[in-house]
């Protein structure tokens, strides 16, 4: 009784504690990193006055936030309005659920017996990462139209085509890499990369760029940030949008992002496997903790993210469409018919 | 299968108030817009909410007086809002200059169109959703405003002609510093181009958008880049050369389609174009008086004269009216390039997308501080 | 500008003659003002004249712009013959002048038009009085469409078959028209909350200032 | 062709050349001024807010009528005294008021002035005048147009009843002048 008291319930909580705990305060600072590789981008230094070089400013723009006038527009539908936001970060944060980002672990021998950091590892996880990211358009999508604000809507309605229109490539481009790891738990995939020998990159470099390209797509970011485009809809859907509410649309895009990098580095990148894992001479590698090889790799995907910030234009509604339709489709789906006649030599 | 279908639900159109207070109006230009879902059915801008009455003020002034007020039509190119009043003025009044003062004037005017395109190349980019052009141009303008200043005191609303000439002598050493900045300029447009001239997102966005010929533009009364986007070789510094432009060797680019991208080629064109100005005014500087021997009070003789220079935005002109003896101008009508411009917006938009009319705002390169007045 | 001047231009500044000592350059010299010359055997004025019978009423050339003065009634005939026949395809500007002691009329609406082949000017000019409209150029330039807009904003003119004459810097249902003589510079209310000029004690202009004008 | 179009689409080298442009500024040097601890030093003939020296000013009111928005307030009275027998008429400027939150800093004031060197001029290097009352703090009267009170230059300035030349605020003995 004890022993499950403690393995269902105490060590369930203390992860999900620490998940949260954690997810969200790399969130904040990923928006403090964002500020300043795009200021280091652009000849100047960015936040660097709150704390020792800037390092508190995500904590001073949570307070401001936070103690910020709440607004609700008069002619908003309240009850949704309010629902929005947490329809958006909620999904986001419940990704992080089943995102394997270290091997089973005995915490330095702190633990009498190894068990994995992540809250749980299911068989369908990728199915249920894409299914729920898929929630998080209806808080776009509510939020925009329960506003009342024209803006707002068509940010809505943007963002409802987009997410929609890329998550079919984006499939497809995940499938490639269940051919080659025939399995959908993250877990497994990591493990069917130190098996093959082969990060998946190797093969599904294609995969790769249709799932990222997706991925920033389904974020909603430059070059893909019509929803929000601040220069034609304002600010979008969440123009309306105040304080912590507003908050959480923010944080949810940051979330997603890190969902996004965390996924492409468990499909193509081997997780939190040290670089050639199966090299004997390059073992001295493994000092460093799988999770932080993890991070790394996350922290090289969020940089790309926010290098794309930096550099590109943004795309046209209709050319986002005509991206996605007759670009990125067609592509994964060559891909997928490649990958498994590879698939299919390599492994017979 | 006869006729359309009969929609299911009532169909409106949807009114959007696009502005005074938007980020991408370039200030409080309001547009009313019918969309059918995104498309632009019609599009109605409303102006005026800058109007601050200069040509009424202008009638109080004398005329060396009315000079600051010129500052604060165009504000981001000063310098060519002073050149045009204090150019109509000396043809009023019979005034040569002295080529010194000639050629500050065009050293000044022609710093003061690139740092005018360099606002409009980081607005427009902003407004396309490319963020860090703003700041390359920022950074090249803040020299360029430096330098004004080491000039004339003033980085923006700049008052640093007079009629006659020039208020100042160059102070010591500005012209190695402005040499030393238009020798390094090219390559920071070099810079911009790649960023932008033949990315593929760029491209979408502005090739064959907001399309308009060369005759529906000289129709439209337009001048300027977008004029010369649709081909239409016409420049008042080589049409009627002021100054002395007519010593300088310079082209004019122009575009052939007419569509936004062309109108953004040939703005960066004209960058490099001034600065080949620029350089060649410096090496020629000839030695003198920079202003005129003028009467300390201006009597002008009656009638009435226009006189337009190359503004940034296009032809801005200005129309003065005089009594017999007057000190004042009896009428002082501003031909704003970007007022004119601006009417041209309706058309061009006319079935576009709202994210094409940011960019076709963009590429009128309006300053409302002129269209209003 | 410098287009085709009638008027005795001095010498070519780049070329100061520094030889000659008595010869002043002419930026040290006294400025010559343009004066008025007859202008009616300008090719275009006569070419208008015989196209549109009783059109032209007078013209006049000064600091080398031809301004014709043509009668109202003629205006949309003159206009479209100098666009259509006469090349000047390009309105440049249009606007108003008010006179209000004037006897012919109170106001000048002041066409000023360019021609692309030889890149030549010229202004037309009619005489309005108060009371009567000017038929619009619309129909002939679309980009007068905003110009007369303007002139009817600022001045109160009223052009007849214009598609859309409201006003367009001031808001509709403003009260006077500010560019006319009569309209104080000081503005009028209108309503509108103003911020007053707030002077510390003894401070601000004085009654018997002297300074400015 | 078309194949060889389709693959060149499918490599977006375009979209590389602007990362490599973006990701070359990352490792640049910035040109963030860190505003209150470092500045950059106005240009000599920097128009910033006023300095008058009542002791160089002949009253002639060049400066009040040279301004185009009239914001400059001039009263004065004139006093008799006797030098060596002859009865000599002097102006004593009783106001000198300035409204300086109307001001545009067109210089006019300054080229105006006819004494050498200037009594008024706008060479303090001095821009910071933000105020959180207007009417009262942007309005300079005589004394506060003399003191230094109040204002923040660029240090290093000297306060303008120092007696230096304008257009030449540290006192330092240049070659160029002004033509005008």
């Amino acid at each position: 009784m004890h022993a499950a008291l403690i393995q269902f319930i105490v060590i369930p909580v203390v992860k999900i504690a620490v998940i949260l705990g954690v997810v969200l305060l790399v969130v904040a600072y990923l928006t403090f990193a964002e500020r300043k590789i795009l200021a280091y981008m652009q000849v100047r230094l960015g936040p660097n006055r709150v704390g020792p070089k800037g390092w508190l400013q995500p904590i001073a723009d949570g307070l401001k936030l936070f103690v910020k006038e709440d607004l609700i527009p008069a002619k908003a539908e309240k009850a949704v309005f309010l629902l929005a936001p947490a329809m958006i970060m909620i999904p986001a944060l419940l990704a992080f659920s089943v995102i394997p980002f270290a091997p089973a672990t005995k915490l330095f021998g702190l633990l009498p017996k190894a068990i994995p950091p992540y809250v749980t590892d299911i068989n369908i996880a990728l199915l249920f990462v894409l299914g729920i990211s898929s929630i998080g358009v209806y808080g776009i999508i509510l939020g925009g139209w329960s506003s009342n604000n024209k803006f707002s809507l068509m940010g809505g309605l943007r963002s409802a085509a987009q997410m929609v229109s890329y998550e079919v490539p984006m499939g497809f481009a995940i499938i490639a890499v269940l051919l080659m790891a025939r399995s959908l738990s993250l877990v497994q995939i990591v493990k069917a990369q130190q098996a093959a020998h082969l990060w998946f990159f190797v093969p599904g470099i294609l995969a790769l760029g249709i799932y990222f390209i997706c991925g920033v797509a389904e974020t909603n970011r430059n070059p893909f940030d019509l929803p929000e485009a601040e220069s034609e809809l304002v600010a979008g859907f969440h123009t309306e949008y105040s304080g912590m509410k507003f908050a959480f649309f923010f944080l949810a895009e940051y979330t997603n992002m890190l969902v996004v990098s965390s996924l492409a580095t468990i499909m193509f990148f081997g997780g939190w496997l040290r670089p050639f894992p199966n090299v004997a001479w390059l073992s001295f590698l493994g000092v460093v903790p799988p999770v932080i090889w993890f991070a790394v790799k996350v922290a090289g995907f969020i940089f790309v993210y926010m290098w794309f910030r930096g550099t590109f234009p943004r795309y046209r509604f209709d050319q986002l469409m005509q991206v996605g339709w007759k670009w990125l489709i067609p592509l994964s789906l060559a891909n997928l018919v490649i990958v498994g006649a590879g698939v299919l030599l390599v492994k017979g | 299968m006869g006729g359309p279908l009969e929609p299911l639900f009532d169909v409106e159109e949807m009114e959007l108030s696009f502005g005074p207070q938007h980020p991408s109006t370039h200030g409080v230009l309001r547009v009313m817009l019918k969309l059918d879902g995104e498309k632009i059915m019609d599009a109605k801008p409303i102006i005026g909410y800058l109007h601050r009455g200069t040509e009424k003020l202008f009638e109080t002034e004398p005329f060396p007086q009315c000079i600051p007020h010129t500052d604060r039509l165009d504000y981001v190119a000063s310098a060519t809002n002073n050149q045009g009043f204090v150019v109509t003025m000396e043809k009023l009044l019979g005034i040569t200059i002295p080529p010194r003062a000639a050629y500050i004037r065009m050293i000044l005017a022609e710093l003061g169109r690139i740092s005018s395109h360099l606002v409009w190349l980081a607005t427009h980019a902003i407004d396309l959703g490319a963020i860090t052009p703003f700041f390359y141009n920022f950074r090249e303008r803040e020299e360029i405003l430096d330098l004004f200043e080491a000039y004339c005191g003033a980085r923006l609303t700049l008052n640093t002609m007079r009629i006659g000439g020039v208020p100042f002598e160059l102070p010591d050493g500005w012209v190695d510093r402005c040499s030393d900045f238009i020798d390094r300029f090219p390559a920071h447009v070099d810079e911009y181009e790649q960023l932008l001239t033949e990315n593929r997102i760029w491209k979408r966005r502005t090739v064959g958008v907001g399309v308009i010929s060369a005759e529906e533009a000289i129709e439209m009364g337009l001048t300027g880049p977008p004029l010369r986007g649709s081909g239409v070789k016409w420049d008042i510094r080589k049409v009627f050369p002021y100054d002395h432009y007519d010593e300088i060797d310079f082209e004019i680019p122009v575009g052939t389609n007419g569509d936004t991208y062309d109108r953004y080629l040939v703005r960066l064109q004209e960058m490099r174009q001034s600065a080949r100005i620029v350089r060649q005014c410096l090496d020629k500087l000839p030695d003198g008086p920079v202003i005129a021997k003028v009467p300390k009070v201006l009597r002008a003789p009656e009638g009435m004269v226009y006189a337009s220079v190359e503004a940034p935005k296009g032809e801005l002109g200005y129309f003065i009216v005089t009594t017999p003896k007057g000190t004042k101008p009896y009428r002082c009508h501003v031909r704003p390039p970007s007022f004119i411009n601006l009417q041209a917006l309706p058309e061009m938009v006319q079935g576009l997308l709202v994210a094409d009319l940011v960019a076709v705002i963009g590429t009128l390169d309006i300053v409302l501080g002129e269209i209003d007045r | 500008m410098t287009d085709e001047k009638n008027t005795p231009k001095p010498e070519d500044q780049g070329a100061a003659p520094k030889s000659q000592p008595e010869a002043k350059p002419p930026w040290l010299d006294k400025p010559v003002p343009p004066v008025h010359v007859d202008a009616m055997d300008d090719p275009d004025v006569t070419a208008l004249a015989a196209a549109v019978e009783d059109a032209v009423l007078a013209a006049d050339a000064f600091a080398g712009e031809v301004t014709i003065t043509i009668d109202p009634a003629k205006l949309i005939d003159a206009c479209r013959f100098l666009k259509q026949e006469r090349g000047f395809k390009f309105l440049v500007d249009l606007t108003a002048v008010d006179w209000p002691e004037r006897e012919e009329g109170r106001f000048d609406v002041v066409y000023w038009m360019h021609r692309f082949d030889d890149s030549r000017r010229i202004r037309v000019r009619i005489i309005v009085g108060e009371e009567t409209s000017v038929p619009s150029v619309t129909g002939v330039w679309k980009t007068s469409n905003w110009m007369e807009r303007e002139v009817y904003d600022m001045f109160g003119i009223v052009f007849d078959g214009h598609p859309n004459l409201e006003r367009i810097l001031l808001w509709e249902g403003f009260n006077g028209h500010p560019l006319r003589k009569d309209f104080p510079v000081e503005g009028i209310d209108t309503g509108a909350a103003v911020q007053p000029d707030v002077y510390p004690e003894g401070g601000g202009p004085l009654v018997e200032e002297e300074g400015g004008a | 062709m078309a194949v060889a179009q389709f693959f060149s689409k499918l490599i977006p080298t375009d979209l590389f050349a602007g990362l490599r442009v973006t990701g070359g500024y990352f490792f640049k040097k910035k040109e963030t001024v860190q505003f209150p601890e470092q500045r950059k030093e106005p240009a000599d003939r920097f128009r910033g807010l006023f300095g008058y020296d009542v002791n160089r000013c002949i009253d002639c009111h060049l400066c009040a009528r040279a301004c185009p928005i009239n914001i400059i307030f001039i009263r004065d009275h004139a006093e008799y005294e006797e030098i060596d027998g002859k009865k000599k008429k002097k102006l004593i400027v009783d106001r000198y008021d300035i409204d300086v939150k109307r001001c545009m800093f067109c210089g006019l004031c300054q080229e105006a002035c006819p004494t050498e060197p200037k009594s008024i001029w706008l060479t303090t290097k001095t821009y910071e005048g933000a105020n959180y009352e207007r009417n009262e703090t942007l309005y300079f009267t005589k004394e506060r147009l003399m003191s230094w009170d109040g204002i923040r230059a660029y240090p290093g300035v000297v306060p303008p009843d120092h007696g230096h030349a304008p257009g030449n605020p540290t006192g330092a003995k240049t070659g160029g002048g002004e033509a005008a």
